[in-house]
């Protein structure tokens, strides 16, 4: 979480130092409100925290955290980015098309995997520069390449579904090491790989710079631009990715593998803390947040919840763990 | 979101190609006016293009209207009932209502505006899957010719039987449920609870929904393991793309040809994997001739062949018949209508009738 | 800011943007084909565009105060569902329970957002996931037909006046009292001062919670609306029935030229949107653009459009 | 070393700098007076090159030169302490320190967080802040803040080869007198290679730390003088253009207040803000407000409007106890604020003066439910006559008037809403001296009128011209309260003796 250890606030007049503690409490609330969560779940189904279960939900949540991490970095800067399905459909029809495949005769092995990246993150580079060349916002700019990316897709595919033939892609999701599939492997590398990102590299600070003030960032000679359409890209490299992922673990590749991931993977990462106004929050808190998505929906399976009532019980959960964890001192207007 | 979205595919080599070429087509704007004005133009209306299910339903409607030498337009919903609709309103403003449509609709109460729009313009329709119970061809003489669909709980029960026949008559499933207001997801439920029924030592150990999503089906899967660890001796699934994303959460565990399954469409996964062995069954519509014959019964009534009024009312509201995909005939099915168009007679109206709609 | 004489006659085009562009796509369409220009085919379109033009006003009032309201198509889906349980029992008053049960979704909403601070954005999507669940809950998870009998209550939506269909006057009123009510009531005054300057409104006493809420109460109501409309021109009700119609609403909002920031737009530009998303798909059709590009099109379109039409000057930083 | 020749800068006709020629050399302090408005501020942004002179040009070592961005005069060795903080809260304060310099603590690509904590604590450590430098500098206390932008500023030294210039805009008015001991320390120290430009309000300060001082008055440098040979009555003269005499604050209209009392606190407090705040005030009275930032006096005013409500004691409205638990409900009760931030509380600068008059008090031009843009504009007119508010119409955009117009629609909106008592939170900030005088006509006359003011001033004189009474606080406790009746006002080092 993003809370930096300072010396004891006492040095702080009263007011300022109980608002200090406030803050960094709420900092940790996803990550209590995910505890709870479990050990909720786990009353009513003991069978939730066995090893062999967290391994599934680890496995579910694979993929969205992928997702919610390039999520992350957008909102981080304030904009949004609704063209994930669209980048993911792409990235996992490039997949299915250039491995081993049933429909054509191609079969570049795992160099499937950087091509769709690639191609993910020239989308996402597409997203920045409509986005910061035409002083678009970024809502519709993304709204529209979201269309544009599913129409790509399903041209790409000539319609239908194409099957992954290809071992070393399939593997991904069937082999497992130390007992996690490869897929959750991939996942904590990006985890980190984003992390690292975030915290060590000028590009990652200035996602908080720009998200914090872009004004001050501009005094500051931050170069704005530059750095939102890298973010972008980086966000789509990450779409591609998933759906390199998303081929692997359902064996094929498809223009509506993408459907309904986008705004599970935007309330993780609001859900894990990460204000949509920017500036706030991070990476740890998305994996908190995509933890407490999947493990929510893995939860109402376990308890054998009502189809009909599951989407509207996790609304009603969504809501909760957004309010404790959001700061209603700091954030006086919420949008 | 998505709604009933069978899937089943012949995709070939060529058709990589086919698709790539579609943005170039897009660029040449301006309908191909080189046919016939007075042949009526034939409209296909689905869902979209990005499931192999219409894309096949969509090849057969492209061939029939080569056969008879008339413009072949296709329509797309995208899930949204009002576009479905104002696309339909729209092609037979521009037609004149010189048309005939083959629709599925996007959900059973489109059926009603899209038939009345037709009539009012005079074009001839015929409806698949979705209608409302009490809206009736012949009740819209002559212009709404028939209404297709096919017995979902005829063919829910036989996937039902099958798997419970591979999982020896005992033990406990699971089942996954397409979106729950769609018709064909009802009465395939209804069809496994019959089968179940009929087998007491079989239990049904829970129902959730995937949406008719292998994602969604993908994640249940693996939480029912959890749940139910290896109590679960098969899954039942009312579609094919339900039932290769439970296969595959089955893989991730081992239990891919462990675990039996069963789908419904007959797409090309689930028939690779009736070969395999990891499915017990699936059962095909040949939306090939969906996509023909819901044009020809039309063309035909439109260009005088048969009257509509004077047809029975069998011939008006039909279930027609699915092919049910087994061990056994999984390679001649596979060889018929995978491996290559299926070649049919576009003048056997009536061929594949299986009996008068349940009007439940 | 506009500066008085300098950008006024810029910022004058800007605001008839989204009206040239969408003449410009008429006028395309009538003369590449024939059969487009015709009052019998235009009178189809407003017809067609009457529903989502109602969704986009509703949604326009919670746009312009910097929200969004991502549960209208639940809520849609979930009046036709009441609509066509009640309407064979109570008749007409089953359509006031439908606008009640919209807004109480939009209360839902509101407080979510307001007295929890959760963001809209995440306040109506989880909305949207109860107004879901409710739903398939009544409806038992089917499509409910409206028989014979209920349908003759449906007409004042589903039948026509001198040959106008109805929906098309009603969707008129619709705009009449939406523009109204903007322009001439507390309401729509503060929804501005709250979208342009939501801390000055707070310091002069404006009751920004209320007005907040009241905004997605109103959306509610109007998607409530418009899932009447559905289920009277489909004689049914579905828990699906609004699917995919949310963000062709949002698309409309913003092509309208409407700021998703807030503060900037209003219902007459959400009309022009409307229209315009509707003119490019049924256009694409009619011109029978290949149906494998009609999707990257229109994404395309959307994207142009917005760049054509937004005042950026109004918008210090676009996010 | 640093000259600025014919330097005028002017926002949207308004002419802020005229024609100023300013140098300052070598190793040298130079001191910056003036009222507010004069253009202390815009002279000392286009040094730093935060703002583009409108004519005029800078010179260094006699060679022209231009600053587009802060960088570039920063690459020059020019650096500024902000007076509105340039801080981001949401970073952590080493980060803050270097903010643009993040290329010098990278190794292959990656931040080195020790060097660069290293580097941010040598910085602090000069101007004796002891913190973590990887604290969220939302986390530090408001003076604390004020450090680190100093820290910022002076960081220059080991960047930029040669000599330096330090602007440093009101670096002392929120600073403890220990703190400001340590900043004048580090500027004698740094004194070998930098000269600096010194602006504050204190003048003696100005006196005490400077070898020559400007006067800035609307714009234009009216002197120059050695600090040596010049006292604060002298200075002030000079910026006022008149001796320090009441007029100046119209004392001689400051009639004297009516009786009764309007509001009251009683055992007023906020927990961990302030407490135990007991003040009455009248029907035509003025009540100052005095202390530093952290004083508690900000949230004390910010309780009265609604933002924070009280959670100790009692406040009275005309008698009634009331809690005001939003804006909305202070402004129920005839309660108005004229905020500090002008452009983000006080007005919407997208609507139109008429809209943002009407905006606390619709009513006053609602038919039933309908707005009656008639009434509305003969409404606004009628205010910018009384007002003589400057624009060229009740429909322009509020955005567009000059600051001391924006004050005036600000007042003309609580006017509109019949308040009673108006909260004036530093209500002449970045106002010419034009319009201050107006501003300060204007609470005179609403004085008269019977209305009733709390206020927050910028400055000790204008808390001491304008009230009847003065309420100074410290610490969150109030410690010293004075009648500041015409002709026996207090004098500014009474009240700061009670402030630090």
């Amino acid at each position: 979480m993003s809370v930096s250890s300072g010396p004891s606030p006492l040095a702080l007049p009263g007011r300022e130092r109980r608002a200090l503690y406030r803050a960094r409490l709420r900092a940790w609330a996803p990550l209590l409100v995910l505890i709870g969560l479990c050990l909720l779940i786990d009353i009513g189904n003991p069978r939730f925290l066995t090893i062999a279960n967290l391994v599934r939900v680890a496995t579910a949540a694979a993929i969205p955290l992928v997702l919610a991490l390039g999520t992350t970095f957008v909102i981080l800067l304030g904009s949004i980015d609704l063209s994930l399905e669209g980048v993911l459909a792409v990235g996992s029809v490039l997949t299915s098309l250039l491995a081993a495949n049933d429909a054509n005769s191609l079969s570049f092995g795992l160099a499937v995997v950087p091509v769709a990246v690639l191609a993910g993150a020239l989308i996402g580079a597409l997203n920045g520069a409509l986005h910061v060349g035409f002083r678009i916002p970024s809502f519709m700019v993304t709204l529209g390449i979201w269309f544009a990316g599913v129409g790509l897709a399903t041209v790409l595919l000539g319609g239908g579904t194409v099957r992954v033939l290809e071992p070393l892609v399939r593997d991904v999701a069937l082999t497992r090491v130390l007992d996690l599939p490869v897929l959750v492997w991939i996942a904590l590398a990006v985890l980190l790989l984003a992390w690292v990102i975030q915290e060590y590299t000028p590009l990652g600070r200035y996602m908080y710079v720009i998200g914090g003030g872009e004004d001050i960032a501009a005094l500051s000679g931050i170069p704005i631009n530059r750095t939102k359409v890298a973010v972008f890209t980086l966000a789509g490299a990450f779409y591609g990715l998933g759906g390199v992922m998303a081929a692997a673990q359902l064996g094929v590749g498809n223009a509506m593998i993408g459907d309904g991931r986008l705004f599970p993977s935007v309330t993780a990462v609001v859900v894990g803390g990460t204000s949509l106004i920017g500036g706030e929050g991070g990476v740890l808190n998305s994996l908190v947040g995509v933890m407490i998505v999947t493990v929510l929906a893995n939860g109402l399976v376990l308890l054998g919840v009502s189809p009909y009532l599951q989407q509207a019980i996790q609304g009603l959960m969504i809501i909760a763990a957004v309010a404790v964890s959001i700061d209603r001192v700091r954030s006086a207007i919420v949008k | 979101m998505a709604r009933y979205n069978p899937a089943m595919t012949a995709l070939r080599r060529r058709s990589f190609m086919i698709g790539s070429g579609g943005l170039a087509l897009a660029a040449t704007l301006g309908r191909n006016t080189g046919l016939a004005a007075d042949k009526p133009v034939l409209v296909n209306s689905i869902r979209s293009l990005t499931n192999p299910y219409h894309a096949t339903w969509n090849k057969g409607g492209a061939a029939f209207a080569k056969s008879v030498g008339c413009e072949y337009v296709t329509l797309v919903t995208e899930g949204n009932s009002e576009k479905g609709i104002a696309d339909i309103r729209a092609i037979l403003a521009r037609t004149n209502g010189n048309m005939v449509l083959n629709v599925d609709p996007n959900d059973s109460p489109d059926a009603r505006p899209i038939v009345e729009a037709c009539v009012k313009a005079g074009a001839h329709v015929v409806t698949q899957w979705n209608k409302p119970a009490d809206l009736h061809p012949w009740d819209f003489n002559p212009y709404y010719v028939a209404h297709i669909s096919f017995d979902g709980v005829r063919y829910g029960e036989e996937t039902a039987n099958h798997l419970i026949q591979a999982i020896g008559g005992k033990g406990g499933i699971v089942a996954l449920g397409g979106i729950l207001s769609n018709t064909p997801a009802i009465e395939r439920k209804a069809g496994l609870e019959k089968a179940l029924a009929a087998h007491p030592d079989v239990k049904l150990l829970d129902f959730q929904v995937a949406e008719w999503l292998n994602t969604k089906a993908h994640d249940i899967v693996a939480a029912w393991i959890t749940r139910f660890g290896s109590d679960i001796k098969g899954v039942w699934a009312a579609n094919d793309d339900m039932g290769t994303g439970a296969l595959e959460a089955l893989r991730a565990e081992g239990l891919a040809g462990k675990v039996p399954v069963t789908g419904i469409d007959g797409i090309k996964l689930a028939v690779d994997a009736v070969k395999a062995g990891e499915f017990a069954a699936t059962v095909s519509w040949d939306p090939f001739w969906q996509g023909a014959m819901g044009l020809s019964i039309p063309y035909h009534a439109r260009i005088g062949a048969f009257d509509p009024t004077k047809e029975p009312k069998l011939h008006r509201e039909f279930y027609g018949t699915g092919i049910l995909v087994t061990k056994e005939n999984a390679d001649a099915f596979a060889k018929e209508h995978i491996e290559s168009d299926p070649n049919l007679d576009f003048n056997d109206l009536w061929g594949r009738i299986s009996g008068p709609i349940r009007q439940s | 800011m506009r500066v008085p004489f300098a950008g006024f006659s810029a910022a004058r085009l800007r605001e008839f943007a989204p009206a040239l562009v969408l003449a410009a796509l008429v006028v395309l369409l009538a003369v590449s084909t024939p059969g487009f220009g015709t009052p019998e085919t235009l009178l189809v379109v407003l017809a067609d565009t009457a529903t989502l033009f109602v969704l986009g006003v509703g949604l326009t009032f919670v746009i312009l105060i910097g929200g969004i309201d991502l549960s209208i198509q639940a809520v849609a889906s979930l009046s036709s569902v009441v609509v066509a349980m009640l309407v064979p029992r109570l008749g007409y008053a089953a359509f006031p329970a439908a606008l009640g049960a919209g807004l109480l979704c939009g209360l839902f909403s509101g407080i979510a957002h307001v007295k929890l601070h959760v963001p809209s954005f995440i306040a109506t999507l989880a909305a949207s996931g109860v107004a879901g669940g409710i739903a398939l809950l009544v409806s038992g998870a089917r499509a409910v037909t409206i028989g014979e009998a209920g349908r003759a209550y449906l007409q004042w939506v589903a039948g026509s006046v001198l040959g106008i269909p109805a929906i098309i006057l009603l969707g008129a009123m619709v705009l009449v009292a939406g523009m109204l009510v903007q322009r001439y009531t507390p309401f729509g005054r503060y929804g501005l001062a709250i979208g342009a300057g939501e801390a000055a409104a707070l310091a002069s006493g404006v009751r920004v919670d209320r007005h907040k809420m009241a905004a997605l109460a109103v959306s509610g109501v109007l998607a409530s609306l418009a899932g009447i409309f559905l289920a009277a021109r489909m004689a049914s009700g579905s828990p699906m029935l609004a699917n995919q119609l949310m963000l062709p609403a949002v698309a409309a909002v913003l092509v309208g030229g409407t700021a998703i920031t807030g503060g900037v737009g209003g219902v007459g530009r959400t009309l022009i949107g409307a229209l315009i998303v509707s003119v490019v798909r049924i256009g694409m059709t009619f011109l029978g653009v290949n149906i494998f590009a009609q999707q990257i099109l229109f994404g395309a379109v959307l994207i142009v459009a917005v760049a054509l039409t937004i005042d950026r000057s109004k918008i210090p930083i676009v996010k | 070393m640093l000259q600025t020749i014919q330097l005028s800068k002017s926002f949207g006709g308004l002419p802020a700098l005229r024609d100023v020629d300013i140098e300052i050399r070598p190793h040298e302090v130079v001191g910056l007076v003036g009222e507010n408005g004069a253009g202390k501020s815009t002279l000392m942004k286009i040094l730093a090159g935060v703002q583009q002179p409108t004519s005029g040009s800078l010179r260094r070592d006699g060679v022209p030169f231009v600053v587009h961005n802060p960088r570039e005069a920063a690459a020059l060795g020019i650096g500024m302490v902000f007076q509105e903080q340039s801080l981001l809260p949401n970073i952590s304060v080493a980060e803050n320190l270097f903010l643009g310099r993040e290329a010098e603590f990278t190794r292959f690509g990656l931040m080195n967080w020790r060097r660069l904590h290293a580097a941010a604590r040598r910085e602090l450590q000069r101007v004796g802040l002891d913190i973590d430098p990887g604290r969220r500098t939302a986390e530090l206390s408001f003076a604390a803040r004020q450090m680190v932008e100093l820290a910022k500023a002076l960081s220059l030294e080991e960047r930029v080869r040669g000599e330096l210039v330090i602007l440093l805009d009101e670096p002392t008015s929120v600073l403890e007198r220990a703190e400001i001991e340590r900043l004048f320390a580090r500027v004698q120290d740094l004194r070998n290679r930098a000269s600096f430009v010194f602006v504050s309000h204190r003048l003696d300060e100005v006196l005490a730390l400077s070898d020559r001082v400007y006067v800035l008055k609307d714009g234009s440098v009216v002197a120059t003088l050695p600090a040596a040979e010049a006292n604060v009555t002298q200075l002030h003269r000079l910026m006022v253009g008149r001796a320090l005499n009441a007029e100046y604050y119209m004392e001689s209209d400051q009639a004297p207040y009516a009786p009764e009392v309007v509001l009251q606190a009683r055992g007023l407090g906020v927990v961990g803000a302030y407490r135990d705040v007991n003040f009455e005030l009248h029907r035509g009275e003025v009540l100052a407000i005095a202390g530093v930032i952290g004083s508690g006096r900000e949230e004390l005013v910010r309780s009265i409007f609604g933002f924070l409500p009280h959670t100790e004691g009692e406040l009275r409205v005309n008698g009634l106890a009331v809690r005001l638990a939003t804006p909305a409900d202070a402004v129920a009760q005839g309660i108005g604020y004229v905020p500090r931030e002008r452009r983000t509380e006080g007005l919407v600068t997208l609507l139109s003066v008429a809209q943002n008059i009407t905006l606390a008090n619709l009513d006053s031009v609602l038919h039933g439910v309908r707005i009656d843009y008639g009434q509305e504009r003969t409404l606004a007119e009628d205010w910018v006559k009384r007002l003589h508010i400057r624009t060229a119409g009740v429909d322009m955009p509020c955005g567009s008037l000059s600051g001391g117009n924006q004050q005036k629609v600000v007042l003309a909106k609580w006017l509109t809403a019949r308040s009673r008592i108006l909260i004036l939170d530093h209500p002449t900030r970045g106002l010419d001296v034009g319009a201050k005088e107006e501003v300060y006509r204007l609470v005179r006359a609403l004085c008269r009128d019977g209305l009733s003011v709390v206020m927050t001033a910028d400055t000790l004189e204008e808390t001491i011209g304008l009230a009847h009474t003065i309420l100074v606080m410290r610490d969150g406790n109030v410690t010293a309260v004075f009648d500041a009746v015409p002709g026996a006002k207090p004098v500014q080092l009474d009240l700061i003796e009670h402030m630090v």
